[in-house]
């Protein structure tokens, strides 16, 4: 009768509620997806910048930074919630995941409804010329991720605060982390590249 | 099968011929121009039938034969600039001739009237075209002409000329909160 | 070794008209040469590697040391060292002649793509048009800019200068028989240099697909001794010849009412269209429709009675001319010598 | 609790009857429905091979026609604008539908199998990826169905392909494919990932993974960084430039076309790397089984895999010499150019090696491996031709660049593709492929490869512009044209024999028993075709080659739950057991979420805001895929 070595893995836990997970690598994988996509936007900002003299042509009115400035303050706030609602998801302590995942969502919607504001007194549009079309498309696919994942945010909320969640759904909120602080992250040399860029890089009017 | 199921099969497959249909219309892309088109107004200002080597037996094209074609409204665009309608037009926003984007046109926006303005001319400065383009390309600068205030498709029409700023910019100077 | 290799390349069965093996100036020689070393030694190579395929096959029964597993093959210590050390050698050969190509190449690069000992050449302006040419000399004195179409005629010896633009869509400019290809953008002015060293006819032709008709947009550089092009330069500045005979006036008259006149040129007319070729001296050139037939009377009656048969999709305009104005019109721009 | 490894009685009573409990849970649906909600990796896998060839089909009538219409010298049987249209065709569907595709479902169906695990680790993803890729191939074979076709090639340069020179919509519907296609490889690239990192048989660390599973990790990486390169390119800057006039590539507005050629070769030449790693994965597996050996060098095959990969991002530019940009930044691309052929060199060397140590036999795998080297090299020698920017000069866009793509791309990947099929064939259908017809089509699509593309190289040198409908006779390029159009001829009739001796031995071939070529990687370990949960107890790996070293008995895993999907997560390096992670059933949800995305993607080809449709019906597709649902607690 032979035998054969057998490896007994019914002691180990059916899931894991951690940066082990699966999960998680997979959605570090997307930050990287979007991570390159907004990276080449930035090098395109650049590569039209240098391509022509004036930049914006005349009559066209910069985006002031003073704005997006106060904005990146309840942006790196909404970190602090979401930093909670995950550590929270890990001991499975449902008040603290709704309350973090409640700032989170309020301090984004006014980063949010700020970037709105400043964005609708841009004085281009996105087929005004070359400036106009990438400062548009950067500032679009970055609300679209974020409003992506605030969607997310508000459906676990959903789920957590009906009750009818289990250990998924958990990984799901504390894994959801890591999309925002990324888009939070990216959010730094894009806002450097559109709001201040024009005065550093090249001649501006 | 129940018989509503065959009415929404019927209906959609209907759907999608239509689509095909209008897709189909815009991709149109003849080369050669038919014959019934390949015809030049000699004389353009002639009103009446008379003519001294005996009747023309030609009916006018009253109908656009390019109606929603994406090739002629592209061809209209090259030979807006060609031309040279753009030196009194500008793209369209006007300058020493009048504005093409505009609701209220003095002799009309269909097809048929755009025709006689060009092959004819206006009074105040609207040269006769007659005789100088051929027929089929005043039919493309027609359709692009419709095609510049949305009277034509919206797919088959170009969202901006490559060489000239876009025009629609001129209408939305203020910001997009103003539009 | 070398002589033998370029004799397998110049063998006249092989070689078509425009040609990047027979070339016909400095820079596609070097390049031609270049083409032939890297040929003969990426050649030597391919062989060696396909020989190493080959020969595992047929010496099936071979001496190296192996347990005959039928299932399973571990090869002995000494098996894998030697592997090891002929795939290390290899290895280390294709770097160090990877590397040697690229200093090489580099090389040859800077020395046909470069403007250092090209001080007094001649600067010709290259305007890529859809599916047509658009050739200008230039000049510091407006009056001796001389323009033709579809042809470029260069004086033998001495080095062109090529600034390229683009009308509408990417050309690319390329006559094999003398440089490599250079692209022609919009609103971007892009240079390259080339000399041809023997007169001859060199056919080049557009090599970034620019639509329709991107097959029929060639030009023919006519490579000429100095003398006899700067007859034909000076040829070239003069308006066009007066029409003689009622039958050439009636065809300019033809030209110049139709809608002809609104898209060509002819110096010395009330013709001034700038958006199609330039026709001054339409009559002297070899070909018509950007290279696509021979300059005679019956093509150039078959193109302008139906230019989309000829090069269907192209912008010249369908005018109906009646039958009777067909031939003074051929007559006339045949007579613009 | 630690995993405790003791020595266990073989107890196959035991094992039936975890196959019994293993068979209920992890069976299919039954009806169409049950068909549309299928997650597991087999059927995902086979779909993705089965379409993609279907598309290679698609791909090689394009091609004859275009051979057909240049047979002769002014040919007419296409038209120029039947011809613009078939070759852009012809490239978008070979590289975009077939290529990257096949190559992907090769992965999903081999990594699982090869590693020692019962599905990829996000199954559903793996679904909706697939419903992306289908949906991308029926937008732009139904947008042929209304004549709404591409002309103006497969990297479609502006401003030809801008809203002035391009009209319709056709090059709209080429931008949009592209993002259907780019989500479903960026989907089976993060499952490919996650997969091969966290889920591998316990005690298979990385320098014990079959090769195969290296050039899937490596490519899925590439897809990572090279894919949003294209999305960039085809909708950001040209499908929005069209549609809502932005002015990314518009020279008059501060665009510059050059830019498009930037983003877009970021992506094209990883993009060819991304379908040949692959390819090298399946010459490893078959070199390997075949000349009975482990392949030599490993290390150096792994390292030179990852040197690719990295190298493949830095010289794009070699695309783009004929632009004149300025002489230093050419140099260095000639370099990074010319050194991309070192890594392939160590691999070509090493396999040459397994080869001289190993004891060869000549199947019908082999003889494609064989085919591989002889075509791939010859391809890669001209590949370092035109890496020299003189030479690339004047062979650039030409059909010397034709030939030299071919090469590399048919005898790169098409080549080990169909060795992997031979190879593969028993465990894909249970019955072994007779050799002799797969001999038979070799030497024919060998010959027909050789008659088409070699001539080629002659009509490039002689002049002729890449992308011509039609040539003039006295231009001295009929002759070498005929013969390719031969070839081509015989290159279908190659196809043919290869389809009727699958289809044959599908039905007739001698049945095939686990592992009928006595190959020593895991796959091997599994029956043919592999049950739905591939392994009845996890494998425990020793060493590199399980199924050679310890045939008899294998170590394996217990103490799994077989009444829910349970798969094992191992540690990223070395494989050490960490948590069980239970996978999701069948669902239809992915399908949903994929119509809802497709409709509003192949809507905003019309206009702007159906991008805000798709994400209301991808929001909800979405929201019903993540809904909790029974058994909400996941008990030990």
């Amino acid at each position: 009768m032979s035998t054969r070595r057998a490896l007994d893995v019914s002691g180990l836990p059916p899931y894991y509620i951690s940066n082990q997970s699966p999960l998680f690598l997979g959605q570090v994988l997307l930050c990287l997806i979007e991570g390159s996509v907004l990276s080449i936007l930035i090098a395109t900002y650049f590569y039209l910048r240098l391509g022509v003299d004036a930049w914006p042509p005349p009559g066209v009115r910069l985006p002031e930074p003073a704005l997006p400035t106060i904005a990146l303050i309840p942006l790196l706030a909404s970190c602090i919630g979401s930093y909670m609602a995950s550590e929270a998801a890990k001991r499975g302590d449902r008040r603290k995941m709704l309350l973090g995942m409640s700032l989170n969502l309020l301090l984004a919607l006014v980063f949010l409804g700020i970037r709105a504001y400043d964005w609708g007194s841009f004085t281009f549009r996105w087929d005004s010329d070359a400036h106009g079309s990438i400062v548009w498309a950067m500032l679009f696919l970055h609300s679209y991720d974020v409003v992506a994942d605030l969607m997310m945010t508000a459906v676990l909320i959903v789920i957590v605060a009906s009750g009818r969640y289990g250990e998924k759904q958990r990984i799901g909120v504390h894994v959801d982390s890591v999309i925002w602080y990324f888009l939070v992250g990216i959010w730094l040399p894009l806002y450097a590249v559109i709001y201040w860029g024009p005065h550093f890089v090249g001649v501006s009017r | 099968m129940s018989s509503r199921c065959h009415s929404d099969c019927a209906r959609s497959f209907a759907v999608c011929c239509l689509i095909a249909l209008m897709a189909c219309q815009r991709e149109k892309r003849d080369l050669r121009p038919a014959p019934a088109v390949a015809v030049v107004y000699g004389a353009a200002a002639v009103e009446s039938d008379l003519h001294p080597a005996g009747k023309q037996y030609r009916v006018p094209q009253v109908t656009n034969p390019y109606e929603g074609n994406a090739y002629a409204i592209s061809e209209g665009q090259r030979l807006f600039n060609w031309y040279n309608c753009s030196g009194c037009h500008a793209n369209g926003g006007g300058g020493m001739g009048p504005p093409l984007i505009k609701q209220e046109w003095i002799y009309g926006v269909e097809p048929a009237n755009l025709f006689d303005t060009i092959v004819k001319g206006r009074p105040n400065g609207m040269p006769t075209w007659g005789g100088k383009i051929p027929e089929y390309q005043v039919w493309q600068l027609v359709t692009y002409v419709r095609s510049m205030n949305n009277l034509e498709p919206k797919s088959a029409t170009p969202a901006r000329p490559d060489t000239l700023e876009q025009s629609s910019k001129t209408i939305f100077p203020k910001g997009i909160a103003g539009r | 070794m070398r002589r033998l290799a370029l004799a397998a390349f110049a063998a006249p069965a092989l070689l078509a008209q425009q040609s990047a093996l027979d070339p016909a100036g400095p820079d596609a020689g070097a390049i031609r040469a270049l083409l032939v070393f890297f040929v003969v030694l990426l050649g030597a190579l391919f062989l060696l590697v396909v020989a190493m395929t080959i020969i595992p096959l047929v010496r099936r029964h071979r001496g190296i040391d192996q347990e005959p597993l039928e299932r399973t093959h571990r090869p002995s210590a000494n098996t894998e060292l030697r592997l090891k050390a002929v795939t290390g050698v290899a290895t280390v050969a294709t770097i160090v002649i990877l590397f040697g190509l690229v200093v090489l190449s580099v090389s040859v690069g800077k020395a046909t793509s470069s403007a250092l000992d090209r001080t007094n050449s001649m600067v010709v302006e290259v305007t890529g048009n859809q599916w047509w040419w658009h050739v200008q000399y230039a000049n510091d004195d407006a009056s001796r800019i001389a323009v033709t179409a579809n042809e470029m005629h260069i004086p033998v010896g001495r080095s062109v200068m090529i600034r390229a633009t683009s009308n509408d869509v990417i050309h690319s400019f390329w006559a094999p028989n003398l440089q490599g290809k250079r692209d022609l953008f919009p609103k971007h002015i892009t240079t390259e240099w080339f000399q041809a060293d023997r007169p001859g006819r060199f056919r080049g032709q557009c090599a970034e697909f620019c639509g329709l008709q991107h097959a029929h947009m060639a030009l023919w550089v006519v490579a000429e001794p100095p003398a006899k092009f700067e007859s034909w330069l000076a040829h070239q500045l003069e308006p066009s010849a007066a029409p003689s005979g009622d039958d050439q006036k009636h065809g300019q008259e033809v030209f110049l009412n139709n809608a002809c006149a609104m898209c060509h040129t002819i110096a010395g007319t009330g013709a001034a269209g700038q958006v199609g070729p330039d026709l001054t001296h339409f009559g002297s050139r070899l070909t018509l429709a950007a290279g696509t037939l021979p300059n005679s009377k019956g093509n150039l009656a078959g193109w302008i009675a139906d230019p989309q048969s000829v090069k269907p999709g192209n912008h010249m305009a369908t005018v109906p001319i009646k039958p009777e104005d067909m031939q003074p019109l051929i007559d006339y721009l045949e007579s613009l010598r | 609790m630690n995993p405790v490894l003791t020595e266990r009685p073989i107890d196959h009573s035991q094992d039936l009857a975890q196959e019994e409990e293993l068979a209920k849970t992890w069976h299919n649906l039954r009806g169409l429905s049950g068909w549309l909600s299928v997650t597991t990796h087999q059927q995902i896998g086979m779909r993705y091979i089965v379409t993609a060839f279907v598309f290679l089909l698609l791909g090689g009538f394009e091609a004859l026609l275009m051979r057909l219409q240049l047979a002769t010298p002014n040919n007419t049987l296409l038209g120029p604008g039947g011809y613009n249209r078939t070759f852009t065709m012809h490239g978008t569907t070979m590289m975009f539908l077939f290529a990257v595709p096949m190559m992907e479902g090769m992965g999903i169906y081999m990594v699982p199998l090869m590693i020692g695990t019962r599905n990829v680790a996000f199954p559903r993803l793996n679904a909706f990826g697939y419903w992306m890729f289908l949906g991308g191939g029926l937008l732009l074979y139904g947008g042929a169905l209304t004549n709404t076709i591409p002309d103006a090639g497969w990297f479609a340069y502006p401003p030809l392909s801008g809203p002035q020179f391009s009209s319709g919509k056709g090059v709209d519907v080429w931008a949009q494919m592209i993002t259907f296609t780019e989500i479903s490889a960026m989907c089976v690239a993060v499952e490919l990932i996650v997969t091969i990192l966290r889920m591998r048989a316990p005690g298979m660390s990385l320098n014990r993974m079959p090769l195969f599973c290296w050039s899937m990790l490596v490519q899925s990486f590439m897809v990572i960084f090279a894919m949003p390169a294209v999305m960039i390119a085809s909708t950001v800057f040209l499908l929005n430039d069209r549609t809502i006039g932005t002015h990314f590539v518009n020279p008059a507005e501060g665009g510059d076309p050059i830019l498009y050629q930037h983003v877009f070769w970021f992506f094209g030449h990883p993009e060819v790397y991304i379908i040949f790693l692959p390819a090298l994965g399946m010459v490893s597996s078959i070199v390997e089984t075949h000349c009975r050996r482990g392949v030599f060098g490993y290390p150096a095959m792994v390292l030179s895999l990852v040197g690719n990969a990295f190298i493949a991002f830095g010289l794009w530019v070699h695309h783009m010499f004929a632009t004149g940009l300025p002489q230093i930044g050419e140099a260095y691309f000639t370099a990074a150019s010319m050194m991309i052929a070192i890594t392939s060199g160590i691999q070509i060397f090493c396999w040459l090696a397994t080869m001289w140590s190993g004891r060869i036999h000549l199947t019908a795998a082999m003889h494609f491996v064989l085919g591989f080297i002889f075509i791939f090299v010859l391809g890669g020698m001209t590949g370092v031709m035109l890496a020299s920017i003189p030479l690339d000069l004047q062979v650039h866009d030409t059909f010397f660049v034709v030939a030299h793509f071919h090469y590399v791309l048919i005898g790169g990947a098409l080549f080990p593709l169909f060795g992997g099929f031979h190879h593969w064939f028993p465990k894909f259908t249970g019955r072994k492929i007779n050799e002799k017809p797969g001999k038979i089509s070799f030497w024919i699509l060998f010959a027909g490869f050789n008659l088409t593309f070699f001539p080629m190289h002659l009509a490039g040198l002689n002049g002729m512009p890449r992308r011509v409908y039609t040539y003039s006779p006295e231009m001295g390029w009929g002759l070498t044209n005929l013969l390719a159009t031969a070839g081509a001829v015989l290159i279908a009739t190659g196809g043919v024999v290869f389809i009727a001796n699958a289809i044959q031995s599908r039905k007739f071939g001698a049945v095939a028993d686990s592992n009928p070529w006595e190959g020593g990687t895991l796959e091997w370990a599994t029956s043919s075709p592999p049950a739905q949960w591939n392994f009845t107890n996890l494998p425990v790996i020793k060493d590199r080659y399980p199924l050679w070293t310890e045939r008899e008995n294998p170590g394996i895993v217990t103490g799994m739950r077989n009444d829910r999907r349970e798969v094992l997560v191992t540690s990223t390096l070395d494989a050490y057991p960490h948590h069980r992670l239970v996978l999701p059933g069948s669902s239809i949800w992915p399908l949903i979420t994929a119509v809802g995305v497709s409709i509003g993607l192949a809507g905003s080809v019309a206009a702007f805001s159906w991008y805000y449709v798709a994400t209301v019906l991808g929001a909800i597709g979405l929201i019903g895929w993540f809904w909790p649902r029974e058994p909400l607690e996941i008990e030990p």
